[in-house]
């Protein structure tokens, strides 16, 4: 018998439960398995290694990675790099916490059941809804349920998509409706191309509303609109609201969490659902994942919402507590015609959130948001002065803007990697109508000095100098 | 000590308090409202809490001692694979260097990570006996759907439209029939036979051009091997339909069978069951999906391949679904499934998938004179029993579930698979020792005993836990979902 | 959930389990017969523990859970300062480039560490308004020892060697007198005067040129500040001797008035209470020693200076006592205290002291009508009540402790210091809130209140905790120290 | 008002709390202190920074130190590089064991007395001896307290070292014990050095029994040595504690933890007294400190130990449970005549060497013990057979020996760095008479690879070549 740290059960043992069960042999348990399909040799996987030998072995990958511990970060379109407190990792390294199931029996789960209640309510606050669900994986999924929802509660079968919706979000939209009989229609943005004459308007990098407007009709069942959109630029979620409410649609907006700390929340502004990503709230960027996708209502939709929901209620002595609830919607009770398929959420994820959010609170979800706009304002002058770069947009910006520098976003970022910076994205692949313009991210994390290095070098770059290693 | 502090984070909230640290401004400041238009800022401030560092610990961490994780004990959730989470596995996902990656990195500075993506392709795909293996579904019920739309996207590859329906038994678990209407197909269910596996003569009724493949998981849900997998494939084959096989049994048969030789097109696997990974009180989990060499085309974009001895993404894949899901998947998740394969290795794996179908057994037979057990041979690595015996006096499966809880137990999975009546659904794993097994025998016998005795004092229960039953009903009719609201 | 399992580790031992993991051997064996003699070797092995991972996490988590932490809640454990522990300092302290270090590595690649000492000494220097402080103490009573070894050193150097006295209070620790007996000195105590500080009349006649020194905590264990510390430290060095501090009550005080100025020639700090360390059960902790300038070439060696931009270890020290322990201290605590310092600044450790001593007056002041307290003036960080009133009618400070720890509070420091009778200790901490020290305060009121009506019912607390009140006297006459013997 | 996460009170709060008490403001609080005393000016120094500042810094910081994750340690000298399984960290990072108080309060500290009496018993286990202690700060301060407990007891006042003793050792015993009135002579051990002659014994590095013999008198109140001794060689305890007992003197066994899972114990020998350092128990070698004294003793000496003890009881309904015993001899109790002035110990290094040795386990435990011996020894002959360095004694040794290389250990060390070594012990500096040997030390921890790499190097530069990186 093979022994392993992991495998309790020695050999005598394994012989006792043999006799109990009756069976002369393990083999003979797995006699209900055909014999020509049980396996005659082992499978053929690397050979098994110790603990410290595998510490080992990935201290030695993670040297082929770049890491933000000690690089740089530009990079954002819609993964960022913000300051975690060190709350975040002690509260969700607890056994109690990550170790446990779904919580199906409430009575010893109130830990994560409280927790995620706080949490949608955290949701609530934050996007200025009514209701939020205990999570989803992502964003882009989020946003996929949003307009599953949507189109099923207008009985239509038209999605009306903003162009500058984070392109991750449309791809994974686009893949999940394929055969949903959902069809979507995407509307553009401002942007000065090289047709367009240099009117103020033909800038801005909002939502175009007059393509919008020519694509609504009775088959709308739902308006979508990121904002901040995927160029950092914050749209105008009122018009669409109401555009959408006079349509018999509903409007959907895609809300980063940090910014509602200082922007008017999607719900005061009349839409109707609220999605989005909650990683910026906490969470490493996990090389995309686990991710968090937030997911909240209008009341009239409450139950229509997919995955699990925490609700309030009282035991038998007449004490609060939390359970899962409106479970008549979901997958194990309602089967095919649930809301949702979703099971396994995010729950860790959201519980990080509810700690970062409460370690953060009022104020200091606020001072992250503030310095977010104030140091990406200050990189995005600073670029422009160098005259190496030039603006792209004119309308106010969150944490994130466009430039076009003078030499190719992905030569930029190639020697940027010497300086162990991480450069912006390169809009040139999502939008050739925004050939070689660069998204760069400034957050909290990033110092003033940082900045200045970070522009120091791009000027040097776009004037042809070599990066070399400092 | 156990005293329960029934506020909420919001309610210890103190206008003034801070918990946070952050630099200070280092940049020349702007003014906010002179960038953005009244209109976009925030009247209010979202009422976050106000509190110091140490109201959130203590909060958190009080709510932690009200719940239960496998570390605190016996967790034989069938169906859910409760194993323990080896905590190396936790250290290595939280190292910066892992932690701390941006997903749209140049590859040329994520070459760590991707190795970790491209060997657990190559693992996995041994392990289901597959080609090639997606990771990037966050959870069994979006393999499901990813899988899902593989079938859809090869049927009408070859203009086989009339496709349109899916299979499921009706022991199956909830997310196939609703990943299946997802993904826009009509569900047909077919009926289980006595033996409690597929029932064939049903099944053969059912299929026809419009099938467009059956979903099976194996052992199924009632802890049974499909003994004639072999023909229901062939017959699912015949028709011109796929096969789809639900993972979430696979540590009862790892490097012992594999769905790929079984005739199984496509398999999700949950690496947050079989291979070990936390289950985090809901997610995040991990439902990789691995597929056979004809419909490799169709699986999700980018994947990982190797260059010479550089990974690449390679996005280029025409006839792909597309993406279901952000970037790569549960990157940290796979990483901690990573370690565990490592770790284990194959004799691991399968001495894992042993000792588990053992377990079960054992607490099988010693529970066989107290319980129904409708299916009362061996079994895989989990089994099913009925409470109706205690039921006929009054005690529930529900109340046997609440009486464990009194006893330091979570309990099994109760009323599931739908299939049987009162169900409790036992599924111990390989991580649990004897002693713990023996002592958990010990307290389900003692629970049927007592439903015999005094079924009334069973009713009560839990009664050692910080809140008592909670009232379910109230709770959905007048939901109240969020804090002040 | 609250079941307690009784077992000790080695009653879940089973022959042949194992919980470790580690490399195969990769060098040629050797046989152990061949190269050790045989009367060299263990005839039977140490009988550790048989169990397999899950097993030590589950036991040691459920250990854990039968604990009190100050994460757990308010611990107003008088001279103990048990103060919230950032975890970003447990971070800092975790890091492998600290964790990972030996001792003895060439400087030259220790000079993050080496900077760490060097800074502490210099911040440490300052808050006591010392000349400098040595590291290496693990704890307040080695600081003592330090310090009094210091002393004497110091005496001798100056052939004075007939001071062999050391004069405490009788209200100090007692790890002072314990210190000072085996630094090889005679010990007077004084009494207290009335107002519960050094009674200046009883000091002097003790006086004399056989004294060495006076050691003294300034607050007080009463927690007074000795007002009068000017002219005790005048007699003192008047008569030749020198002055030591114990700074465990150093957190009353931090950025407001320091030892050094108060004449105090010598002073410890414990920076798992004022600096905010965590006490982990009983240690580590850290008890550095500031000294002033003559006394310097007496303090233990190694000591870190700079030499440039460079940090070297400097052992050619031919006046210092030696080494008090080995190496340079405990390190990693020393390092979470410099964070502390670093995050807090200034003005930060002034607003903590001040805030801790706003909360322990706020109690006195809101309990002063239920129980006696015997200096009921304004304290400082801590002061101490007397159970008196409660004890006349059977309710001793044992029993009000026990009943708070029914009420979720870890009691206070109860017959401490020896002065008063039925002493409770209190000390809050700055770190506490309004609502808890109201909701405490309430505990003790109610507590005074059922000792008034009802003392009988206070006397079975506890009632909620995993064990009730345990038998001291049978551990202390038969006693049982350890598994098996 | 100052505001920091770690201080809850509100400048409203404040006013409230002043009122209470009946004082104007803060500065009237402190009226006590002397007018003069109070200082006038902020303390000085360095500003405040963030949370993430600061662990930025430190990021910087441990830039400049070599650590054991990635560099390769051959230095032992009495700390040593061990494998610690990842369940110790888990562990003792669960708040209710690092942020708690020492149990005075029993009934909520059954998780630290529990782990403690079992900590206690392992080490009996381990040494073989009747009882221990809950931890003192180290083993030099262990051994300390062991020759104090000793001279009381016999009311002796001469004690007898042998000068293969870890030198830090004898360091603290020597200052502990200046002022105490006990005597420290030392006998040293058998090595070849100029004048003698290449008998056998004049090289087995153990103790010189006769000089031993030579000292021994009606004042002896104890002999101590250390098994393994400072150069890994294993003493023969056995005729020490013989030589002692018949002396009337206590035999005091200073052995290394990690040995003793294949040494026969101290306590089977006939030790009165084990301590040593428990650091290779699953403790980081963090700089040094916090290290772990353990400390155990014969039955008629337990009443004598110092520090904390923990013992077995029961509570009012009769059910198991533990509690701080014999304070009697504690410094709270008894002050000046307390065994010991200990207070707080290192109670979280003795959990984590309780985790640590119940992982490992019985098995576990001697595997690492036997691939200390296999690595060590593989280590010694490759050495030995580049003819670059030299035998010293031809004694048994556990996990360290001494060789005398061709180049100094100063310069051979020095060079190492290069190829991110970190070689052995220079003994030129404690011990003249072993001028240019080195200590070097070969956890389980270090494969036959990095073995090969270090000798080779070793051989390289030996030879003259330089190291360059590679
Ligand atoms: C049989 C079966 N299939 C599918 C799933 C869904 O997996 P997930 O929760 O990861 O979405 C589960 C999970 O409980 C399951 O047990
Ligand atoms: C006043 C006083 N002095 C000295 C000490 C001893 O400090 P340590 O426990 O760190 O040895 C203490 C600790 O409780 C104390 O309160």
């Amino acid at each position: 018998m093979l022994r392993s740290p992991y495998i309790p059960m020695t050999g005598e043992e394994q012989q006792k439960i043999l006799d109990v069960v009756g069976v002369k042999s393990t083999e003979e348990l797995f006699s209900a398995i055909p014999e020509e399909l049980r396996l005659k040799e082992d499978l053929k996987l690397d050979e098994p290694i110790s603990e410290y030998e595998l510490k080992k072995q990935m201290q030695g990958l993670v040297e082929q990675n770049f890491d933000q511990s000690w690089s740089t970060c530009f990079l954002g379109a819609g993964v960022y790099d913000h300051i975690i407190p060190s709350t975040v990792k002690h509260i969700t390294s607890r056994q109690e916490f990550y170790t446990s199931y779904t919580p199906y029996q409430p009575e010893i789960s109130q830990g994560v059941l409280q927790a995620t209640f706080e949490y949608q309510s955290m949701i609530c606050e934050l996007t200025g809804m009514d209701a939020a669900n205990a999570s989803l994986y992502d964003g882009a999924v989020a946003l996929y349920e949003a307009v599953i929802l949507a189109s099923r509660y207008t009985n239509r079968n038209e999605v009306l998509v903003a162009r500058s919706v984070n392109p991750e979000y449309r791809k994974v939209l686009s893949s999940g409706l394929k055969y949903s009989g959902i069809e979507i229609k995407e509307f553009g943005f401002y942007h000065k191309d090289k047709t367009d004459n240099d009117s103020d308007s033909s800038r801005t990098g909002m939502i175009n509303q007059e393509s919008l407007e020519e694509l609504i009709s009775e088959n709308t069942a739902a308006i979508v609109v990121q904002s901040p959109n995927f160029f950092g630029i914050v749209e105008d979620i009122k018009t669409v609201a109401e555009k959408a409410r006079n349509a018999g649609a509903l409007s959907i907006a895609v809300c980063d969490p940090i910014s509602l700390a200082i922007l008017e929340s999607p719900g005061s502004l009349g839409a109707d659902i609220a999605v989005g990503e909650g990683q910026p709230l906490g969470l490493p960027m996990s090389f995309g994942g686990p991710l968090l996708g937030y997911f909240a209502v209008k009341k009239p939709l409450i139950r229509r919402m997919p995955g699990r929901i925490v609700g309030e209620t009282v035991d038998s002595e007449g004490r609060r507590g939390f359970v899962l609830t409106l479970q008549a919607r979901e997958q194990h009770i309602r089967r095919e015609k649930a809301t949702s398929n979703v099971c396994t959420n995010q729950a860790l994820c959201a519980l990080a959130a509810s700690v970062y959010l409460s370690t953060m609170g009022k104020e200091g979800l606020k001072e992250v948001a503030t310095q977010c706009i104030n140091k990406s304002y200050y990189a995005y002058k600073s670029l422009v002065e160098t005259g190496q770069v030039s603006k792209v947009f004119d309308s106010p910006f969150f944490r994130e803007f466009v430039v076009r520098p003078e030499v190719s976003p992905q030569k930029l970022n190639e020697e940027l990697l010497h300086d162990s910076i991480i450069g912006g994205y390169d809009l040139s692949g999502e939008y050739p109508e925004l050939e070689g313009c660069w998204l760069v991210a400034v957050t909290e994390k990033r110092s003033m000095d940082e900045i200045d290095f970070f522009t120091g070098k791009v000027r040097n770059i776009c004037q042809g100098g070599i990066s070399v290693e400092e | 000590m156990k005293n329960r502090d029934e506020r909420l984070i919001f309610e210890k909230s103190v206008s003034g308090r801070i918990g946070y640290s952050l630099p200070k401004n280092d940049v020349p400041g702007i003014e906010i409202d002179s960038v953005f238009p009244k209109e976009m800022l925030r009247k209010a401030a979202p009422e976050l809490p106000e509190v110091s560092e140490v109201d959130v610990i203590r909060h958190y961490t009080k709510l932690s001692q009200q719940n239960y994780g496998v570390d605190s004990g016996f967790y034989p959730l069938g169906s859910c694979t409760m194993k323990y989470n080896p905590k190396i596995n936790e250290d290595i996902a939280s190292m910066d260097g892992f932690a701390q990656m941006h997903p749209l990195q140049n590859p040329i500075c994520s070459q760590g990570s991707l190795e970790i993506l491209y060997k657990m392709d190559q693992y996995l795909s041994e392990i289901l006996g597959m080609e090639k293996v997606t990771l990037q579904p966050a959870a069994g019920a979006q393999g499901e759907m990813t899988g899902l739309m593989i079938i859809k996207a090869y049927h009408m590859s070859r203009n086989d439209e009339k496709r349109v329906k899916i299979i499921v038994p009706d022991s199956s678990h909830g997310t196939n029939p609703a990943s299946a209407a997802l993904a826009g197909f009509e569900v047909v269910h077919v009926p289980s036979s006595e033996s409690g596996c597929v029932d064939i003569n049903a099944l053969k009724e059912v299929l026809d051009h419009t099938v467009a493949g059956l979903m099976l998981t194996n052992p199924n849900t009632l802890g049974l091997f499909e003994e004639d997998i072999l023909k229901i494939s062939q017959m699912v084959h015949d028709c011109g339909g796929l096969l789809y096989y639900d993972g979430a049994n696979m540590n009862a048969i790892m490097g012992i069978a594999r769905p790929g030789d079984m005739g199984f097109d496509i398999a999700h696997l949950n690496l947050h069951k079989t291979f070990s990974t936390p289950h985090g009180g809901g997610g995040p989990g991990s439902g990789p999906v691995g597929v056979v060499k004809k419909l490799i085309p169709f699986i999700p974009a980018p994947v990982v391949e190797k260059e010479d001895d550089y990974y690449v993404l390679d996005y280029d894949r025409p006839l792909s679904i597309g993406k279901v899901k952000s970037f790569y998947g549960n990157f940290s998740v796979v990483l901690k499934a990573y370690c565990y394969i490592r770790i284990m290795g194959a004799k691991g794996l399968k001495e894992a998938s042993t000792a588990a179908v053992l377990n079960a057994n054992y607490i099988r037979k010693m529970l066989e004179d107290y319980y129904d057990i409708p299916q009362n041979r061996i079994c895989m690595h989990e089994f099913v029993l009925s409470a109706k015996k205690q039921a006929e006096k009054g005690v529930t499966a529900l109340d046997i579930a609440k009486n464990l809880l009194d006893r330091g137990y979570h309990p099994p999975t109760i009323y599931f698979p739908l299939i049987v009546n009162e169900a409790m659904m036992i599924e111990p794993t390989e991580t649990e020792n004897l002693e713990t097994l023996d002592a958990f025998i010990d307290a389900m016998i003692d629970i049927a005993i007592r439903a015999g005795e005094d079924p009334q004092g069973l009713k009560n229960a839990p009664k050692t836990t910080y809140v008592s039953r909670l009232d379910e009903v109230k709770a959905a009719r007048s939901p109240k979902l969020a804090w002040g609201r």
